[in-house]
C-alpha cells in the first residue's frame, strides 16, 4: 500500500496540481469580468491568491469524505470535484446550477462530491463540520470531514465551541484555518490577541501545524499527515495555512486598510507563479505544457459559460419549492 | 379501549417513552443536549436513559449551544437522527443561528439537495418563578421561519406521540414542551404511539366563542371554558398543536361557526403568535366575525420573580373569561 | 425654509453625519463593530470617520457579535453612549442572547437601578441577491421584546435625525437601516438634526385605504398608492418609524378615517409584524372596517439568489395594488 | 503607602475574613430553611464550600470597582458589601430587597457597591464585564471589573469572545473561574477538553494563575496580585480558583453524577473549617471569639430574615414599572 501521508512526487500529480489551481484562478478571473458584466450578482467573494490550500488539502480526502467551505468557495467546490458547468450556472442563479440557482456564489453545495457549502455565516460552518464527523463516527464510517474557514472566524464563538466538542468527543474533523491575514478590512493584530492561529487550536489539545499556504506541496503534504492521523483515530487535526487574498474582499471593497506594495510582494509569492518557476527550474515542466494546459482550462470556462448562459431560470412558480423537503426521510 | 388498556403517566413520563421507543426503534437515533445524561435531564426527562442506553446515545454536552445544535444539525445531515435537547428557550438564543441560518435554510439554499431531519426539545415558558431570563416564550420566533416545523404538545398523548411523527419528518423540528406541564398527570392507553402533526384539535366543543391555544395555554383555556359554561356561555377550545404551519382551516371553522374567537398565548401580546392568529382570522373569516378577536397575552414585562407579580404577568382564566364577556358583550 | 437652506445627500450621507454630529456632540459616544474603522463599515457609512475620530472612538472589533454588542451594553452601563454597528441583522442572531436577555431585561430585574443608555443600529433586508443568509428583515422580532425601542428610519430627516433622539433615551435603541436605501438621494434642510421618535408619520393623505408601511417597504406603498392615485384611489400611507412602542393612535385614526388597510412588511408574513399591526387594528377599529386588513409581506421562503426570484418573494408595488384593489373590491 | 498586592495578616483582618465566609455561610444554610419552607422559591443556588473564593476577591477591590457574577452570586453580594436584610428580602421577592424583589436569588443587583447581577445565563456576564471594563478605560478611571464564572462557562462562546476582547483591547478586567469541578451535573473532563483553565486563559495572552480556592489567603494574595497588574496597566488577568460546591446544584437536584465519599473529601478541606484551625492552631483564634463572631452572624442571619417577613410585595400596579425607564438620561 502506498503511503497516503506523502504527496506523490510524480509528473503528472504535479501537474495536476498546477492544473486544479490555474482552473481555479481562470475561473475566478472569468467570475470576476462576469460581475462586472452585471451576469453574476449579490456579493461575490473570489479567491485569488490562496489556490494552493483548496487544491493542496483536497488532494488528502477521500471520495467518502465530507468538505465544509465559507462563502470563499469556489477554488474548494472546484477542487472537490464539483463540475465547472453547473458551478458557473450556480453563479449566474441558473436552474442547472449546483444549488439550483438558488444559493449563488456563495452557497455552493453538492451531495455527489458530499461539499456542504457555502456558508455565509462566518464560523457557522464549525458546528456543522463537528456534527457529520459525529454522524461518521458513530456509524463507524472511516470518514473524515474537512472544514474550511477564515482566520477571521477564530474569533467567534462558534470556532471556540466546535474546537472543544471536536478534541472531546475526538471526531474525525481536518479544521483548515485560510489565515490570509485579513477579515474583511481587519488585520489580524486587530481581531485577535494571540496571533499565533495554530497555537490557540492546541489550547483546545488538538494537534496542530501551520504550513506556508502558498505552497501547494507543503499544503498537500501537511493536509496528508493530518488526515492519516485522524483515520488512524487520533482525532481532530488544525492546519493553519498562511496565505494571502491578492484581490479585494469583495466586489464592494475599496481596501483602504492594506497597502499596494504588500499585495505586491505577495504576488511575488503568488501559488500558481512559484509553483510554475519551481516546475520549470527542475525540467518538470515546459512552456509547451503551460500553454496547453492553459489552452485546456480556457476551454473548461469557456463551455463552462456557455453551458451558464445556456441555462434556465427557474419558473416563478417554483418559489417556495425546497423550503420544505416534500418526502418522508 | 378497555380501562384495563390504560395506564397511569405523567407528561415528563411520556416524553420520557417516546424517547426511549425512538432510541428503541431506530439506532440512527440519538439524545444529545446539557445534562441529559449523568445528571438525567434538568427537568428529569431523561432519567434513567444513560443507564440504559449508553453516553454515545445520550449524550452529554458541554455548555455550548451553539455548537451542540448546529453538530446536531451536521449529523442529521450526515444520516443521523438526532434528538438536540435545549435545556429552556431562554438558552435557545445561543443557538438561534444554527437553527435559522442552517437548518432552516440548507435544504433551499443547496437546491433541494439537503434536508435536515433534526428535532430539537426545549422547555419553554413561565411560572416557576425563574424570573427574567429563564421564562422566556418565544414559540412564535421560531413559528415565524420558513423552513421549520414547529409544535407544542399540550396533552399527554400529544407528548407521547408527536416526537415519533417528528423524527419521521425530513425537516428540522422544534418541539416546545412546556414546564408546568412535566408533572400533569394522567391516562395514556397503554400502545399509545405516533400522532400526525398537521392538524389542529377541538378539545372542546362549543358554539359561543373560539378560545384558540397550545402548549402551557391549553389547560388554562379548559379551565375558562368550564368557569364560562357555569355562567352557560359554550366555549369552544381549539388546541393548536402544530404552530408552524398553522392549521387555518381548523382555526376559521371553528370561527366560523361561534363568530368569535379569544387567542390565549403565553408569548407577550406585542408580535407574538397570538397576532398572527388574530391576523389569520382577519383575513379567513372577517364576514363572519360578530367582534374583534380578543388576546389574552403576557404582559410587556420581563417575567418578575414573585409568585404574585409573575401570575400577574400570565394569562389566567379570569382575564380569559374576562375577555370571552367582553367579546360577547355580557 | 428657503431652498439655499437645503443639501443634497443620500441616506447613507445622513446617517454619517448624524453620527459624526453625535461623536462631536458628546464625548461619552464612540461607534463600535465589525470593520466600522479601517475598512469604512461594510455599507461605506463611516467611511472618513476613523481618520476624523480616531481608534479609540471608531472601533473596528472582531468578528464576535455577542461580546462587542454585549461589551456595548455593558460599556452603557458604565457610563458610556455607545453605537453599536452589527454588519447585518442576519448576524444580529449571534448576539441576541445579549440583547434579549441581558438589555432589555436589566432594568426590571434590578428594580429600575440599571437602565442601558446603548443604541444598536444594523443593515436589515433583501434587494441585493444576497441569497438566504443574508436577506432577513427581523425587525419584528425584536419589536417583540418589553425593555427595547425599536426604530426603522425611511426618510432622509429620519436617517439623519433618529440616531440623536435614540442617545438621549435612557434605553436600548435598536435601529434598522434598510439596505436598499443606503443610496436613496435626496434634499435636507442644512441643519436637520434630532426628530421625534414616539410618533408614525402620515407620508401621504387618503381617504379610500390606509397603507402601512416603515422602512424597506414606505417607498414601495408611496408608489402603489401613486399608482392607485392614476386610477382615483387615494391610499393614505403611515410610516410607523418607531417599531417599538407602536404609534397604536395614529394607525388607528387612519384607519377609523379609510376603513381599509393593507400593512406592507418585508419580513415573512406568518408570525410577522404585519400580524401585530393587523390584530392592533382589529381590536381598535373593527367596527370601523369595511374589510379585513389585508397584507403584503414576504414570501415564506429562505430569500433566493437570482433576482427574478428573490423579487417574486419580497413585497411588490403591484402586489400591493392588488391587495388594495381586492380590499376595496373593485 | 502600604503593598496592597499582599494580603494584611492582622488579626483584624483574618477575623474579618473569617466573619465574611461566616456570614455567607450563615445565610444560606438559613436560605436553604427558607427554601424548605416555601418563603424562597425559583431556583436557589448555594455557594457552600466555596465562600473563600469571593471573599478572598473582593478584599482586593476598592469602592469605586465593578463586580459581576452569576445565579450562584449571594456570596458574591454579601462579600461586596450588600447589606443582608435586602439581600434577604430580594430572595422573598419583596420591594424592599435589592432588586426590589424582581429579581429573587439569581439577580442580585446593587447600584452603591458597582454589584452587577446576577445572571441566570451561563456565560453570559463576561461580555458585559468587557463593557463595564472598556468604559472604565475609556473615561480614565482605575477602576476595574472583577468578573465571576464557573467553569462550565468556559465552554461557551462567549467566554472566548470575551477573553480576546479583553486581551486585545487590554482591559481592566480580572477574570475569576470559580473551578467546582462540575457544571450542574457534567464533570470538568466531559465539558472541557482542556482541563486545564488556567492554561486555556494564556491561549488568549492573559496572564494566569490557579490557586486553591479552598484557601482564603491564597484566593487574596493571588487577587491581589493580579488587581495590582491590572492597575498598573497591565491588561486583563485571569484566576483560576479550584473549588468545590458541597450541595447540590439547585434545590431540584438529586446528586446522581457524583459519590457521597467525594463530596466528604472535599467537605474536610473546607475553607471555613481549614481556615479557622488553621488560625485556632496559631494561636490567632479562640473557641470564645468563635462563638461570638456566629452569634453576631446569627444575629445579624435574624434580622434579615425579620426585615425580609417584614417587607411589602410591590403592588401589581407596578408589574410594569421599569421596563422602560422614565426620565432621560
Ligand atoms: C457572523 C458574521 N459576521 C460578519 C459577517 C460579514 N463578513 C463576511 S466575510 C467577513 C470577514 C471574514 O474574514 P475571514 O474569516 O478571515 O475570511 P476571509 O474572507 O479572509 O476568507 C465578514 C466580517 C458574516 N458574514 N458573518
Ligand atoms: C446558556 C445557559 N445554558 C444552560 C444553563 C443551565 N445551567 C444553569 S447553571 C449550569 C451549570 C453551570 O456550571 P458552572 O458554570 O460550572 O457554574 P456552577 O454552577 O458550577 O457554579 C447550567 C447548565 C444556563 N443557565 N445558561
Ligand atoms: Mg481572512
Ligand atoms: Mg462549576
Amino acid at each position: 500500500m502506498p503511503d497516503s501521508t506523502k504527496p506523490r512526487l510524480t509528473h503528472a500529480h504535479l501537474i495536476e496540481l498546477l492544473r486544479q489551481m490555474l482552473r481555479i484562478r481562470r475561473f475566478e478571473e472569468k467570475c470576476v469580468e462576469l460581475y462586472s458584466a452585471e451576469k453574476i450578482r449579490g456579493f461575490l467573494h473570489v479567491y485569488i491568491g490562496e489556490e494552493a490550500v483548496a487544491v493542496g488539502v483536497m488532494q488528502s480526502l477521500a471520495p467518502g469524505d465530507a468538505a465544509v467551505a465559507t462563502y470563499r468557495e469556489h477554488g474548494h467546490a472546484l477542487a472537490r470535484g464539483v463540475a465547472m458547468g453547473p458551478l458557473m450556472a450556480e453563479m449566474y442563479g441558473k436552474k442547472e446550477g449546483c444549488s439550483r440557482g438558488r444559493g449563488g456564489s456563495m452557497h455552493v453545495f453538492d451531495a455527489a462530491t458530499r461539499f456542504y457549502g457555502g456558508n455565509a455565516i462566518v464560523g457557522g460552518g464549525l458546528p456543522l463540520a463537528i456534527g457529520l464527523a459525529l454522524a461518521d463516527k458513530m456509524r463507524g464510517r472511516e470518514n473524515i470531514t474537512a472544514c474550511f474557514f477564515g482566520e477571521g472566524a477564530v474569533a467567534e464563538g462558534e470556532f471556540h465551541e466546535s474546537l472543544n466538542l471536536a478534541a472531546l468527543w475526538q471526531l474525525p474533523v481536518l479544521f483548515i484555518c485560510e489565515n490570509n491575514l485579513y477579515a474583511m478590512g481587519t488585520a489580524l493584530a486587530l481581531s485577535e490577541s494571540e496571533t499565533d492561529i495554530h497555537a490557540k487550536a492546541q489550547s483546545y489539545r488538538i494537534p496542530s501545524e501551520a504550513v506556508d499556504g502558498m505552497d501547494v506541496i507543503a499544503v498537500e503534504a501537511a493536509a496528508r499527515r493530518a488526515v492519516a492521523a485522524i483515520r488512524a483515530g487520533g482525532g481532530p487535526r488544525f492546519l493553519e495555512c498562511r496565505t494571502y487574498r491578492f484581490r479585494a474582499h469583495s466586489m464592494f471593497d475599496a481596501e483602504l486598510y492594506r497597502d499596494k506594495a504588500e499585495v505586491e510582494v505577495w504576488k511575488k509569492r503568488g501559488p500558481i507563479l512559484r509553483f510554475t518557476e519551481w516546475l520549470k527550474s527542475n525540467g518538470m515542466l515546459h512552456d509547451t505544457e503551460v500553454t496547453g494546459i492553459e489552452a485546456e482550462v480556457s476551454a473548461e470556462v469557456d463551455s463552462a459559460v456557455v453551458f451558464a448562459e445556456a441555462g434556465n431560470w427557474e419558473p416563478v412558480e417554483d418559489l417556495t419549492r425546497y423550503v420544505l423537503a416534500e418526502k418522508r426521510a | 379501549m378497555s380501562a384495563a388498556g390504560m395506564v397511569q403517566t405523567t407528561y415528563r413520563e411520556a416524553v420520557r417513552a417516546a424517547i426511549r421507543a425512538a432510541l428503541k426503534a431506530d439506532e440512527r437515533v440519538f439524545l444529545m443536549g446539557e445534562d441529559v445524561g449523568r445528571y438525567g435531564g434538568c427537568y428529569a426527562v431523561s432519567k434513567g436513559l444513560l443507564a440504559e442506553f449508553g453516553p454515545e446515545r445520550i449524550r452529554d454536552t458541554p455548555l455550548s449551544e451553539a455548537a451542540f445544535v448546529g453538530a446536531g444539525i451536521g449529523a442529521a445531515l450526515g444520516g443521523m437522527r438526532p434528538i438536540v435537547e435545549i435545556m429552556t428557550v431562554n438558552f435557545s438564543l445561543l443557538a438561534l443561528d444554527q437553527i435559522v441560518n442552517t437548518a432552516a435554510t440548507l435544504l433551499h439554499m443547496s437546491g433541494g439537495q439537503f434536508n435536515v431531519p433534526v428535532v430539537i426539545r426545549m422547555a419553554t415558558g413561565a411560572g416557576r418563578q425563574l424570573a427574567a431570563q429563564h421564562s422566556h416564550s418565544l414559540e412564535g420566533w421560531y413559528a415565524h421561519v420558513p423552513g421549520l416545523k414547529v409544535l407544542a404538545p399540550a396533552t399527554l398523548a400529544d407528548a407521547r406521540g408527536m416526537l415519533a411523527t417528528a423524527l419521521e419528518d425530513p425537516n428540522p423540528v422544534i418541539i416546545f414542551e412546556h414546564v408546568m406541564l412535566y408533572n400533569m398527570a394522567g391516562e395514556l392507553t397503554a400502545d399509545a404511539g405516533a400522532v400526525p402533526i398537521d392538524k389542529a384539535a377541538v378539545r372542546r366543543l362549543g358554539r359561543d366563542v373560539t378560545l384558540i391555544g397550545y402548549g402551557g395555554t391549553l389547560g388554562k383555556a379548559l379551565e375558562a371554558a368550564t368557569a364560562l359554561a357555569a355562567d352557560g356561555i359554550e366555549a369552544e377550545v381549539v388546541d393548536l398543536r402544530t404552530l408552524r404551519p398553522l392549521d387555518t382551516a381548523t382555526i376559521v371553522a371553528s370561527v366560523a361557526r361561534t363568530r368569535r374567537a379569544v387567542v390565549v398565548d403565553e408569548g407577550w401580546r406585542t408580535g407574538g403568535l397570538s397576532a398572527e392568529i388574530s391576523a389569520l382570522i382577519m383575513e379567513h373569516a372577517f364576514w363572519e366575525l360578530d367582534a374583534p378577536v380578543g388576546r389574552v397575552c403576557t404582559a410587556e414585562v420581563p417575567i418578575p420573580y414573585p409568585r404574585h407579580l409573575e401570575q400577574a404577568a400570565l394569562p389566567q382564566p379570569a382575564a380569559i373569561v374576562a375577555a370571552v364577556r367582553a367579546t360577547l358583550g355580557r
